[in-house]
């Protein structure tokens, strides 16, 4: 079968996509993968739900909100990547407290997971509020990303990829949400970014979800192991040196999760967090984890 | 123009209708400009009408047109107008020979030009209303009412702004046209000597709210 | 004319001094590179055939689009503007569709007609329609009168009524909105393109905001500017003085 | 005055029952939710203060930006219209800043001027004024020349001049500017407060497309819609009407 | 209007100037209009202009007032103007009274009245232009060139579309007015009743292009 996916033009997926197709890897699994670039993540779900892709990229938690509302989205993994805060390199901060007043710029917009997840850090590690105590500059991710660089913010929190771009331009990583979640209790290998597709499109083809998995995972383990496979990907990756290169592969390789499904448990104990930080807006209706919402996966 | 004889041919069959003018009253907001206001014009009929300045004069016309509807009574009025305001309300964005033409479909530019010629305009057919002086543009505005075969002409001053011998043209030109195409014909003038000259019957309009003058002028000369 | 021409010329010069002035102040060729640093990415792209075909993309919708909202726009414009009635009855339809906000509209249109060309094109339609009407509904709503009954009076046919008495009155209304009208097209195909399509300026300018290379950027916004410029001096003023030849005759 | 209430709260209604009938279509309230649908979390958003908080901050930046573009165009577009020569040597610059993209001048503005209110209010100015200027300029070019002369021959001041010869002459282009220009000034804003504010419709809009909640994209959009409908019949009618007396009287 | 002795007295101290004209050629286009139009007016005499519709009578009128400087020659004239055009030129969205007043900023609402009912509109100061008839408009014009205290006064063709008696009022009322004021006049007529009555001397426009008739007419009942 045809798999068609709805991808941002820039995406990082498309790393994993393309080694996929270039490789041969949809082949051998017995579908066909097609990628359909479009510029705004927004573009990309309004393709599925528009029946013109049939699967795109999103996290756990929106699909969840999607499915506890009715849709028949059912997410299979892709990476754990999450963020970190970063601040600029001749920062005095040594932890989130020193932030109190400061000026924190954030790519994902109020209901980003990895600003939710530090909001409850700070609240359990200092007895802080993060929300309260500094003062949010939403903006687009390029935006933060130049702003976060020229030193006008005090702390910039903002998708992985530019994390890597501006750490390697000089920014320091104050806390990494991995920890946070250790912290917070939370299971750090949960995958939070997956593809979602339509469960009466995987039924119509029954072993596609499977098929799927076993490719990516497959590219996966490819670029892990081969330099030449990261060549190949170079010129549609963006960097603007060898260091961010580096940056880039390793960061993208450290998001790989462990194998196999979607720990419920964890996920769901995640979920509680959530709808405690980010409540109704965030989850929606989706206060408990929806059932069916992983694919059964070995 | 046509063939003066076979207008009048078609003429007698399609027209010979009187044209009734029955303004009970006419009001702006509160005053009431005209009141009772009622006569006929018999085809072929030249009609001219007579007051002082802001009477209703326009007014009337502009019912009789059918331009103003808003007015107590009616009046019956056959199809084929033709009006000369007294501006002279040209389209400014073409030029004085398709300002004729655009309005008569019918006419040839050929025509049009020997119209243009009649009212002294023949070498202005390829100006602007703009670039014309204000008395051509109302000689332009006479020639676009001649220009068609009106079953009733209405003219509001047509001969202002014109001097003397310019003024004498256009009244022959005028006695011409009525004598070829024999229009019902109404017309507001104030000058006592164009209304001798042109009109059958001249009506006047008097006080506030203006009516017909209880005796109306009838000129002896004609018919 | 040649004079007119170099008016112009030292015109567009003066903003390329104030560009290379304002890129060396700013002195971050990632915030605002100068003008020459664009050079080399425009022939790049241009060489490598990207350049023509999403600009070719963007602007057969911008050309789609532009002709069915002006069509739609003057014929409603003019007769709310007319018609007191109408007007009444569909007054808070354009002001309700007037203020959706495009993302709205686009997102239903995709969604309804499904993510292709035709969905695009009716999307951008729809959000400039109301803004022509607005502005044509002003141009009626000041048509003279005496004209009018003079057109009536003579039984000027429907078509040159409208052709010869109406959209003569129109014009400075209907440039006012065909100009302002191309921009705001553009402006809504920039959005449509990056929500819904895979080729266009828009979807590159918005792919290379995410990339944050404000240079690529340029080169495809200033390649529209630069078609929209040639339109504007090839069409749009040479038609603009032959209609407005009568007043300064 | 009562009819013409009844034929807008009629107008409203259909508007409402197309709604209706478009949604029981979709059959699918994640796609289009019936305006019922709407009333629980418009009550919600509306008791938090979410709603009235972030319209206000919407508000007020579409208010600044609208007298700026408009006493800004009005004075460009009035200059270029009247002279020949600030308009040859202004027109290509008035090409370009019309047709930059909104994006590109939106993200200058806030790497120069910072991430806020003054770099957000700027650049939706910016956005506008060329739009005003066009329509304006159009205008201006229209103007009877024998009022011109009337006035100058007369020795009127330059105020009154402006008050009680010109401006009465471009009320149809400033009131289609003015009408058009909210709605585009308003879908500037949405962009400007996506790209770089914390606050705002626009802000929550994109917030909630990101969830696709069409829901309270619509709560909030159609927010902003009422408080237009009503500066409509509050203050641009009443206004309009007063202006246009005398073209009916 | 202001107190004629006071008038007078300033004007003289302020403009016994010559008004000097020395058109020497208009053209629009390739057609030459105006050839050659030179002469003078002193300070408190009343020029006369006539000529046939077409000629440039408009023409030179809009040059001396400074509106037309598009041509050879020059014009000395004094600041203070009032000009009636031919076409009445009005603010259409001013109501009849602030047409006066806003033109005339030291103009009182109460002798606006008073000049509005000189021209017999005491009644319409509040009604717009539009809703005045021509014959209203023209005199709303006249009031308008009356109410200030001018040192020239340009006035074309200032007193057609006006039945005979009104024609007759506004004519007393130029005739009072010139004598309290004193402007020097240059007007534009057909009329040549009108030109006998008020003018010291009468000019001829003639010929294409136009020129001043050989022999100057010269009134010969006034100075
Ligand atoms: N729209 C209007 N509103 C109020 N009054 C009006 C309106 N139109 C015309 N009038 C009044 O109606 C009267 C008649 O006007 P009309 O134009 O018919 O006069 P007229 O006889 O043609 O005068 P003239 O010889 O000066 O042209 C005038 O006193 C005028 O003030
Ligand atoms: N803008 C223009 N372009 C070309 N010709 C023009 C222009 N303006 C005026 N003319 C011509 O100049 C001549 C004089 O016009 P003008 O208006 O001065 O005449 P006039 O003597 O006032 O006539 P009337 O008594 O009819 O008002 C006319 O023949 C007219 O066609
Ligand atoms: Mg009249
Ligand atoms: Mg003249």
């Amino acid at each position: 079968p045809l798999v068609r996916a709805a991808v941002l033009q820039i995406g990082t997926v498309n790393w994993e996509l393309s080694t996929i197709i270039d490789n041969g890897l949809d082949e051998k699994h017995g579908f066909r993968l097609e990628m359909q670039p479009y510029a705004d993540n927004g573009a990309t779900r309004v393709a599925v739900e528009g029946d013109e892709a049939d699967m795109a990229v999103a996290d756990w938690i929106w699909v969840a909100r999607q499915r506890a509302a009715g849709k028949d989205y059912v997410y299979i993994p892709y990476s754990k990547a999450v963020g970190a805060l970063l601040v600029p390199g001749d920062s005095t901060a040594q932890s989130l407290r020193d932030l109190a007043g400061g000026k924190v710029g954030i790519a994902g917009g109020p209901l980003d997971k990895s600003w939710l997840i530090l909001r409850a850090y700070a609240q359990r590690l200092h007895e802080m509020d993060l929300e309260a105590e500094t003062e949010q500059v939403f903006g687009a991710p390029p935006l933060i990303f130049k702003t976060g660089l020229s030193g006008e913010l005090d702390g910039a929190i903002n998708f992985w990829h530019f994390l890597a771009k501006m750490k390697a331009g000089g920014m320091r990583e104050l806390v990494n949400v991995d920890t946070a979640a250790v912290e917070l209790g939370l299971d750090p290998d949960l995958p939070l970014l997956g593809y979602y597709f339509k469960q009466s499109f995987l039924d119509a083809h029954p072993g596609l979800a499977q098929a799927f998995y076993d490719a990516s995972r497959e590219a996966k383990a490819l670029l892990a192991s081969e330099d030449a496979a990261w060549e190949a990907l170079r010129p549609q990756m963006n960097a603007a040196n060898d260091a961010e290169f580096e940056a880039l592969r390793t960061d993208w390789l450290a998001g790989t999760p462990t194998p196999g499904s979607v720990d419920t448990a964890s996920a769901d104990a995640f979920l509680k967090v959530m709808n405690d930080l980010g409540g109704a807006e965030l989850v929606g209706e989706a206060t408990t984890l929806p059932e069916g919402l992983f694919v059964e996966l070995e | 123009m046509g063939d003066p004889a076979t207008v009048g041919a078609a003429r007698a069959a399609l027209a010979d209708r009187v044209i009734r003018v029955n303004v009970i009253r006419k009001t702006f907001g509160a005053s009431v400009v005209l009141d009772r206001v009622v006569f006929d014009i018999n085809p072929g009929e030249t009609v001219a009408i007579l007051g002082p300045s802001g009477i209703g004069k326009s007014t009337l016309l502009r019912i009789v047109a059918g331009i103003d509807t808003a007015y107590e009574g009616e009046v019956e009025r056959p199809a084929a107008l033709a009006i000369v305001f007294q501006e002279p309300t040209l389209l400014p964005w073409r030029s004085a020979l398709r300002n004729l033409t655009l309005v008569h479909p019918g006419l040839s530019d050929d025509d049009a030009r020997a119209m243009l010629g009649k009212v002294g305009l023949g070498d202005k057919a390829g100006l602007f209303p703009r670039q014309l002086s204000l008395g051509q543009q109302r000689r332009l505005a006479l020639a676009r009412a001649f220009a068609g075969a009106p079953e009733l002409l209405i003219m509001d001053e047509p001969f202002t702004s014109l001097d003397p011998a310019t003024a004498e043209a256009m009244l022959s030109l005028t006695e011409r046209l009525i004598a070829e195409v024999r229009p019902a014909t109404l017309f507001v003038t104030h000058a006592r000597s164009e209304a001798d000259r042109l009109a059958d019957r001249i009506l006047e309009l008097r006080g506030a709210p203006a009516t017909l003058a209880p005796h109306l002028i009838r000129n002896g000369a004609s018919s | 004319m040649t004079d007119k021409r170099t008016v112009t010329a030292l015109s567009l010069f003066g903003l390329l001094l104030l560009w290379f002035a304002a890129a060396a102040l700013t002195a971050d060729p990632q915030i605002l590179p100068s003008p020459a640093a664009l050079v080399q990415p425009f022939l790049r792209e241009a060489a490598s055939g990207e350049l023509p075909y999403h600009l070719s993309q963007t602007l057969i919708r911008v050309a789609w689009a532009f002709c069915l909202a002006m069509a739609l726009g003057i014929a409603l414009g003019l007769l709310m503007g007319r018609s007191e009635r109408v007007d009444r009855w569909l007054d808070p339809w354009l002001v309700v569709f007037l203020n959706l906000p495009a993302l709205v509209l686009i997102v239903l249109c995709y969604l309804w007609i499904g993510l292709n060309e035709v969905a695009a094109i009716v999307a951008v339609t729809l959000n400039k329609v109301p803004n022509v009407a607005t502005v044509v509904r002003e141009g009626a709503r000041a048509l003279d009168p005496q004209l009018d009954a003079m057109a009536r009076v003579y039984r000027m046919g429907r078509l040159t009524r409208l052709v010869h008495v109406t959209l003569p009155q129109l014009a400075p209304f209907i440039a006012a909105s065909a100009r302002s009208g191309v921009a705001v097209i553009w402006k809504i195909v920039l959005v449509v393109e990056f929500l819904g399509r895979s080729s266009g300026v828009g979807f590159k300018i918005h792919m290379f905001f995410q990339l944050f290379d404000v240079a690529m950027v340029l080169v495809y916004a200033l390649s529209f500017i630069a078609v929209m410029l040639a339109v504007e001096w090839a069409i749009l003023q040479p038609w603009e003085r032959r209609v407005r030849r009568w007043r300064t005759a």
